[in-house]
């Protein structure tokens, strides 16, 4: 289990690395010019030339990219702004920020974000999932199997603002969704997100619905479980012991990619609601051609993608014995 | 033996046995000597849910295709100005004065605010820029998906290891932010930043960054495939028979792998359909005034609509959801169609 | 003997599929008694296993349609309510399955799903359920039960887990034992080793075993009875003596004829049965077999086999519209020397 | 010099405003008042010219607000954090005005009138607005007794030279170069060869650019005039350093303030207080108050959730303001229309004028004619649309706008005001006179959604009178760097431009004075006109502010009727709102916007 992890983490590193090559390239592929939008009202050659040899963007791109390596493992005492220490991602063009700190302070609002909207699709979606399952070919699952498809065709661009329409703009409901610290105020923390959850967890949970149902009547129908009813366990023990056992290993899959992704930045719930979080500093990053920042969300974002990767497979250790043992 | 005895009331079906079931073998007399094409068509005619979605996703299609006639014959196109043309019919930020979005005769789905182009028009066009970048992608996707998953599954060994690796490293990417990073990128590949980005090159674009990034699934579900076929007697047998590899792949494992492919293909599209929409709605793909349905709804997310004018919003709301349904449900019953043992 | 262990009248069963009606059973009835052994053979697809799935009530009410009796001790079981039969089934009535690597969960412990059963039935608490899966284990001849116990089903090899499902059928001391192919999926030595085990525990536990196979060399060898199925029915019944010696259905002409033998002449030809099993959608008309009978033209009376579904006695029966006399001649003379 | 505007929220309001922090004194959009009739009240007092006042006037304290008491604390709502503290970066909206009350110039602006309308310029730090002997070569500049930085160290001329000198190093680039381009009498950035490192490699400004004899006494030697040295220092850019606590790229964040207060705490992207600086003595500043006790600036708090909260007017709100933050565009119209609100709501124009660029350099585009004729073909109407509506713009006359003394109000060359969609009737005969019907225009627009809207709208409107225009996109980040490159490929593009300080004489020279045009100057049309650049010249040795304001006005005609290089699409106007218990509450036309240094607690 300790190499196995050890030789996913060594894994994960290497793929980061290709990943902050790949950043680079992109980056200094992109025909526009950091220096233009930090130059000021008289931008001129000379100008822009003194800028790009304060960011080191004279350098050439592998000597750059030597530097990056070596700040973001050592650290570095050089930037006119102040220390870095490791992990140092340099700071950012535009805020002049250390992009680590920028990171952490954009966090809390993205963590707010997934884990709120987590655990209303988990425990809805699941919980129809399986009602739907356990009721399966009556009303009840018909009516849920046929929401969830409808539902989970929806898309946030779409059902995002319609919900701010109407609750924010038309009927004045709701304040407009807004990211407070949780310390601060948990009443305004919660009031503010509280139509970024629904609307994100509400996509969420109709697919979850359809997973969790797909996956019980699955599991339902392995020789395992029929065994179990020819014992004479009764319907409720099969369903939750047997057939639930089996399906949390596609829902933990799933699940890990989905909070993987999102934790990176879920950058069109946040684009649509105004909330700062990482996403929202991932297309500001594109929009400044703030290289510091972009590598820094994007190896953020690629980090908890990883991560969760890893996460899922120890997951599966934990839910079957045939994973653990071998 | 399939047959739907179960685990007690409103419980589910059990493969009782492992052998195949009453109802296929009863196919297969009735049905003896039909291709597996034949067999998946008759099944398919008969799901009447999978027939009207095809009808529904063939309409848009239709609707795509058609949409310079149609807006022909209706007399408007996506391009006019009504605010400047009819400035009786807005108010100086440019809303419709008339409720509902301006809808009348003269305009069946009302005028976007903003710059009052026809909603119809738009919207049909729109469909038609969707739905031509996302059937490229489509295709490209199942091309590489075909050419790289098939070489990993049926080569085996360094290639197989090769493309592995490719396909983790993709899919490590923060896709949504790749495409944003990326898209800017692309764009200046085709023309200098001096000059105009015409419309195509924003369509090749979309469509090359979602390609670079959506072939993986199929990849690695048609390696699976392609593993196991080699595997197979009939694989076993050609080569045996001194085959070439080529040939095997061309006559032996395309044909075998139409099912995935097909059943996949059904589920990719409007994926990218929604994707490409994303972009667009994010503002980094197509833009003003080109017509397309993720730049509607980056309109319909502006204050201004969300403020006056919430009825232009159902329009590209509506109709995409009604679209991706349709394509689902289609999706379902191809794989039913094709695989009639799988659970619904 | 007083009223047999189970006794099936006249069953129907059919499913509602999207393709139209099933008859997966049309009209099966057999009696079991305490501590016989009876053997079902058939091709898939003649309705054995549904057969004892709906004894259970395994099946799913809303596409199944469940006619005639199925008594056991003389208590009617399709009419039984859900939680009456789960207090039958694992205790009074267990099953053994053919493929004990699916039908063993693969996230609890053997000896937790062997102690499961009878905690359920026997009120027992958990430690001396325990116990007790071990006792069962070592019955079933498991070396060092007590650690193997809590062994997950992938750590046991093909046999011992097809041990483990017998020690979890037996848990509970059952009346009837339905054992659907318990050896199929299992190398020749280790078959043998389960039937004999099988065969031990009969003696001591005293069950009445209906055993579903294809296999006519296994059930020569384990059962008292046979009964032959084909496309939902019963086509012949009699003691094993009576069916292997003296067969009396073309259809049980045809499985003998198909089957190897050890000890037949070389030269003679496996011959297997013409044609396909028929559709339950929409089985043949009259006798089920007739599309696939080579001896229906000597019937006497014209198209009777496509237009009269032959009955079936009690007691040592077939159905067939051949007279008890043709029966004879035909196997004696013809079917007989092909069989060496 | 301000930035925002009616975007969505999200990233591509920052993209826009990357896009206004490039070029300072750029302006996408934004969102305002219709109340045009007390806006154009507003904008009247400003043909009242400014004076530059003498020592009488420029000593403290400052006349008190009527009504005003001391105490408490207020809170301010900002959408953007400052990315700049340091004087010599500042040069955008917000950072200006919160630098009012921070830092302090040699000269600055002195309210004369209750209303936030009147004005002069008077000396801030220094004893006056300056006295200039030879018509405004050499300017000489005295500083106050009793003038201390926030740590208690005395404000001396040395200083004031750190502050000018560090202008030169390298890491100053986002302030205004004005004087910086006066001292090194060049244009561009050929100044920084004057002092390549600032000063801070021992070098130093040699008497003859800037000399300090004494502790108290500053002198500006130019080789050329610059009559408007009194305005230049007023702005927040040339606000002064301490020589003994600067810190270079640290100053950014931690400045040593001089003004009535100071940065208790900062925390970038979240808030900021500010609370009263006991080191500044009310004696020695005519221009600013210490009503309240300390400003709990908060940030990221977009238009929406500022114009809500002010609106609720519950709990800290009562006493909340923004600086800075517009009411929303959604709520625009309601709270202008609102009886109630009128005490808690303020108006007024911002200084921006939006202008279609006629790219002099085409050769296409030499024939006057096609130039009327896309002047009168043109729709405004698009832009205003774009923007909000008319409550936030106003369709333009003239290039002066209505704050910059010498507007004119009845002035309207093509019509605009009546025909505001364009004269493409007009526009086609024209055309066709000069025999370009349906000529190849190409018109580069910024990739925003606005852009992207009013572009189109645009497009079609000249269309109409027989253009065949092509629209190329401009990145937003780099809009004006594309538009002011000498070879651009567009014929014509939409630019904002705002004054900074309330005289054409940063509107004029800098938009349309041929001799400047380079590569990145800022004379978009690349007008080179010998009468044009002869008036510039003449009018900007005029020391008389009243008089000089009427010759501008009068080279705005010239220019719109002789030459027609631009055609005037909006004047900016913009609306805040405040709490209920705010007192003092003004739109300063000089600072366009609340004046947060009068503001008190009721």
């Amino acid at each position: 289990m300790l190499r196995f992890l050890v030789r996913r983490i060594i894994g994960a590193v290497v793929i980061l690395f290709l990943l902050s090559i790949v950043t680079f390239v992109l980056f200094f592929g992109v025909p526009r010019d950091p220096a233009l939008l930090m130059c000021g009202k008289t931008c001129n050659p000379d100008s822009i030339a003194n800028i790009h040899h304060v960011l080191g963007l004279d350098k050439p791109i592998t000597e750059q990219y030597w530097i990056f390596l070596h700040n973001l493992v050592a650290g570095s005492s050089q930037f006119a702004q102040g220390p870095c220490p490791a992990p140092c991602f340099g700071y950012s063009y535009h805020t002049n920020d250390p992009v680590w700190n920028t990171l952490m302070d954009r966090l809390p609002t993205t963590v707010s974000l997934t884990l709120g909207a987590a655990v209303c699709f988990l425990i809805v979606g699941l919980g129809t999932g399986l009602l739907a399952a356990w009721r399966r070919g009556t009303m009840v699952d018909k009516t849920a199997t046929a929401g969830a498809m409808v539902v989970s065709s929806l898309q946030i661009y779409f059902l995002g603002p319609l919900a701010l329409a109407i609750l924010v703009y038309q009927t004045h409901w709701f304040d407009k969704p807004a990211y407070n610290n949780f310390t601060g105020d948990p009443l305004t923390w919660f009031t503010g997100l509280i139509i970024p959850w629904v609307v994100l967890s509400t996509i969420f949970a109709a697919q979850y619905t359809r997973m969790a149902r797909s996956a019980m009547i699955e599991q339902l129908q392995e020789e395992h479980v029929r065994t179990a009813r020819a014992k004479g366990m009764s319907r409720q023990y099969v369903f939750f012991r047997y057939a639930w056992r089996g399906s949390l290993i596609p829902i933990v899959t799933i699940f890990g990619i989905d909070l993987g992704s999102l934790l990176g930045g879920a950058i069109i719930t946040e684009y649509t609601f105004g909330l700062p979080g990482l996403g929202q500093l991932a297309v500001q990053s594109v929009f400044f051609s703030d290289l510091p920042l972009l590598l820094g969300v994007m190896l953020f974002a690629a980090t908890m993608i990883l991560l969760f990767n890893i996460v899922v497979d120890a997951a599966y250790a934990f839910i079957d014995p045939r994973v653990r043992l071998s | 033996m399939t047959s739907p005895i179960d685990i007690g009331d409103g419980g589910t079906s059990v493969v009782v046995s492992g052998e195949p079931g009453p109802k296929t073998k009863g196919e297969a007399v009735e049905l003896a000597g039909r291709s597996p094409g034949r067999l998946m068509w008759m099944r398919f005619k008969r799901d009447r849910t999978g027939v009207i979605s095809a009808y529904v996703v063939g309409f848009f299609f239709l609707i795509g295709l058609l949409a310079p006639l149609i807006s022909k014959l209706y007399g408007k196109n996506p391009y006019t100005v009504y605010a400047d043309e009819r400035p009786d019919l807005f108010d100086s930020a440019g809303v419709p004065v008339h409720p509902n979005g301006g809808i009348s005769g003269q305009f069946w789905f009302g005028l976007e605010p903003g710059n009052g182009y026809d909603v119809f028009t738009k919207l049909i066009y729109g469909i038609r820029t969707s739905l031509t970048i996302s059937v490229v992608v489509t295709l490209a996707v199942v091309v590489t998906g075909i050419l790289l998953g098939v070489a990993a599954g049926y080569l085996g060994g360094k290639t197989d290891y090769f493309i592995g690796r490719v396909i983790d490293f993709l899919l490590a990417f923060p896709a949504q932010l790749f495409f944003i990073a990326s898209m800017p990128v692309v764009v200046s590949l085709f023309v200098s930043p001096r000059d105009e980005t015409p419309t195509y090159v924003r369509v090749l674009a979309l469509i090359i960054v979602q390609w670079f990034l959506g072939w993986m699934g199929l990849g690695r579900i048609l390696r699976g495939t392609a593993l196991a076929l080699r595997e197979r007697e009939f694989i076993e047998a050609a080569k045996v028979s001194g085959a070439s590899p080529w040939r095997i792949i061309r006559k032996e494992i395309l044909p075998n792998i139409v099912t995935p492919l097909l059943v996949q293909s059904t589920y990719l599209l409007p994926n990218f359909v929604t994707a490409e929409a994303g972009l667009s709605y994010l503002g980094v793909g197509i833009v003003e005034p080109t017509p397309d349905w993720g730049q509607m709804f980056s309109k319909a997310s502006t204050e201004l609509v969300m403020q006056n004018d919430i009825t232009y919003m159902f329009f590209p709301g509506i109709s995409m959801i009604i679209f991706v349904v349709a394509f689902n449900l289609l999706g379902d019953s191809v794989r039913d169609a094709f695989d009639p043992k799988t659970a619904r | 003997m007083s009223t047999p262990l189970l006794s099936v009248r006249d069953l129907h069963v059919s499913f509602k599929t999207e393709d139209g009606v099933v008859r997966a059973v049309d009209g099966l009835s057999f009696d079991l008694e305490r501590g016989r052994t009876l053997g079902i053979v058939g091709e898939s697809g003649s309705g054995k296993s549904v057969t004892n799935l709906t004894v259970l009530g395994l099946h799913n009410p809303m596409f199944t349609t469940v006619e005639g009796e199925i008594l056991l001790d003389g208590r009617e079981l399709t009419t039984a309510r859900e939680s009456e039969l789960e207090k039958l089934r694992g205790n009074k009535v267990a099953m053994i399955f053919q493929d004990p690597l699916t039908a063993l969960s693969p996230y609890y412990t053997v000896g937790r799903q062997i102690a499961e059963p009878y905690m359920k039935h026997n009120g027992a608490s958990k430690k001396d359920a325990w116990e007790r899966a071990v006792e069962m284990l070592g019955k079933v001849g498991i070396p060092n039960p007590r650690q193997r116990a809590k062994d997950y089903p992938h750590q046991f090899s093909g046999g011992m887990r097809q041990r483990a499902m017998i020690a979890m059928a037996l848990v509970c001391d059952p009346d009837l034992l339905i054992a659907d192919e318990p050896t199929t999926a299992l190398d020749v030595t280790v078959q043998a080793q389960i039937l004999d085990l099988l065969k031990d525990l009969q003696q001591e536990f005293g069950s009445g075993i209906i055993f579903i196979t294809h296999d006519l060399g296994v059930i020569a060898d384990m059962a008292d009875d046979i009964m032959v199925m084909y496309a939902g029915g019963a086509v012949e019944r009699g003691t094993t003596e009576e069916v292997l010696r003296s067969p009396q259905h073309p259809y049980t002409w045809g499985l003998l004829n198909s089957m190897p033998r050890l000890d037949s002449d070389p030269g003679a030809q496996l011959s297997p049965i013409p044609g396909t099993p028929p559709s339950l959608l929409n089985p043949p008309s009259g006798c089920r077999f007739h599309p696939r009978c080579t001896f229906q033209d000597r019937v006497a009376g014209t198209g009777r086999c496509t237009t009269e579904r032959p009955a079936i006695g009690s007691g040592r029966a077939s159905a067939c519209h051949l007279s008890a006399d043709q029966k004879r001649t035909i196997f004696i003379e013809e079917i007989k020397p092909r069989l060496g | 010099m301000s930035r925002g505007g009616r975007q969505a929220y999200g990233a591509l309001s920052v993209l826009a405003a990357g896009a206004l922090v490039l070029t300072g004194c750029s302006k996408g959009g934004s969102d305002a008042g219709d109340n045009s009739k007390r806006d154009q009240q507003n904008a009247k007092r400003q043909q009242a010219a400014i004076k530059f006042g003498d020592a009488a006037d420029s000593t403290g304290p400052a006349s008190p607000v009527p009504g005003a008491k001391p105490g408490g604390s207020m809170e301010v709502l900002q959408r953007d954090s400052y990315a700049h503290l340091d004087p010599g970066q500042i040069y955008v909206n917000d950072e200006m005005t919160v630098s009012q009350l921070i830092h302090r110039g040699l000269t600055g602006y002195k309210a004369t009138s209750d209303d936030g309308k009147q004005h002069e310029v008077v000396g801030d730090l220094a004893t006056d607005s300056g006295t200039t002997t030879d018509g405004g070569k050499t300017w000489k500049y005295t500083l106050k007794d009793g003038i201390k930085f926030e740590d208690g160290t005395p404000i001396t001329s040395k200083d004031v030279r750190q502050t000018f000198e560090r202008l030169f190093a390298p890491f100053i680039n986002q302030g205004p170069t004005y004087i910086q381009q006066w001292l090194a009498d060049t244009s561009g950035t050929g100044y920084r060869k004057l002092l390549p490192d600032g000063p801070y490699k021992g070098k130093h400004l040699p008497d003859g650019v800037l000399s300090t004899p004494d502790d108290k006494t500053v002198v500006f030697h130019f080789k050329k005039p610059h009559p408007d040295l009194p305005y230049a220092l007023a702005m927040a850019g040339y606000s002064i350093v301490s020589a003994k606590g600067d810190t270079k790229e640290k100053y950014d964040k931690t400045p040593v303030t001089t003004g009535p207060y100071k940065v208790q705490t900062f925390q970038s992207g979240k808030s900021m207080v500010l609370v009263k600086n006991p080191n500044w003595d009310p004696k020695t500043d005519p221009i600013r108050h210490q009503y309240v006790d300390r400003f709990n600036i908060t940030f990221n708090q977009q238009f929406e959730a500022s114009t809500k909260a002010l609106l609720a007017d519950s709990g800290p709100d009562q006493a909340g303001v923004s600086f800075n933050n517009q009411v929303d565009a959604g709520n625009l119209s309601q709270v202008l229309r609102d009886p109630k609100l009128k005490s808690r709501t303020v108006s007024g124009y911002q200084s921006y004028v939006g202008q279609m660029n006629l790219n002099m350099s085409k050769p296409e585009m030499k024939d006057i004619r096609v130039r009327r004729a896309i002047a009168y073909a043109l729709p405004v109407t698009p832009f205003v649309r774009a923007y909000g509506g008319t409550d936030a713009m106003e369709v333009a006359g003239g290039l002066i706008s209505p704050t910059v003394s010498g507007y004119d109000p009845a002035f309207d060359p093509f019509g605009k005001k009546k025909k505001p969609a364009g004269d493409p009737a007009k526009a086609h005969a024209l055309l066709k006179e000069a025999g370009k019907l349906n000529m190849k225009l190409t018109f580069g627009y910024i990739n925003t959604p606005e852009g992207q809207q009013y572009s189109t709208a645009m497009a079609a409107g000249l269309k109409k009178a027989g253009f065949n225009v092509q629209r190329q996109e401009i990145p937003a980040e780099t809009f004006y760097d594309q538009v002011s490159k000498l070879n651009n490929p567009y014929d014509i593009f939409h630019t904002a431009w705002g004054a900074d300080w309330p005289s054409a004489s940063t509107v004029m020279p800098p938009l349309y004075d041929g001799r400047q045009i380079a590569d990145g100057a800022s004379v978009y049309s690349q007008i080179n006109d010998a009468h044009v650049n002869s008036e510039i010249d003449r009018i900007n040795t005029i020391t008389d502010p009243v008089k000089s304001a009427a010759e501008w006005e009068k080279l705005d005609k010239y220019l719109l009727t002789k030459v027609v290089n631009e055609v005037p699409t909006a004047y900016y106007k913009q609306t805040q709102i405040a709490g209920s218990k705010v007192g003092g509450l003004v739109f300063d036309d000089v600072i366009g916007g609340v004046d947060p240094r009068r503001l008190y607690i009721k």
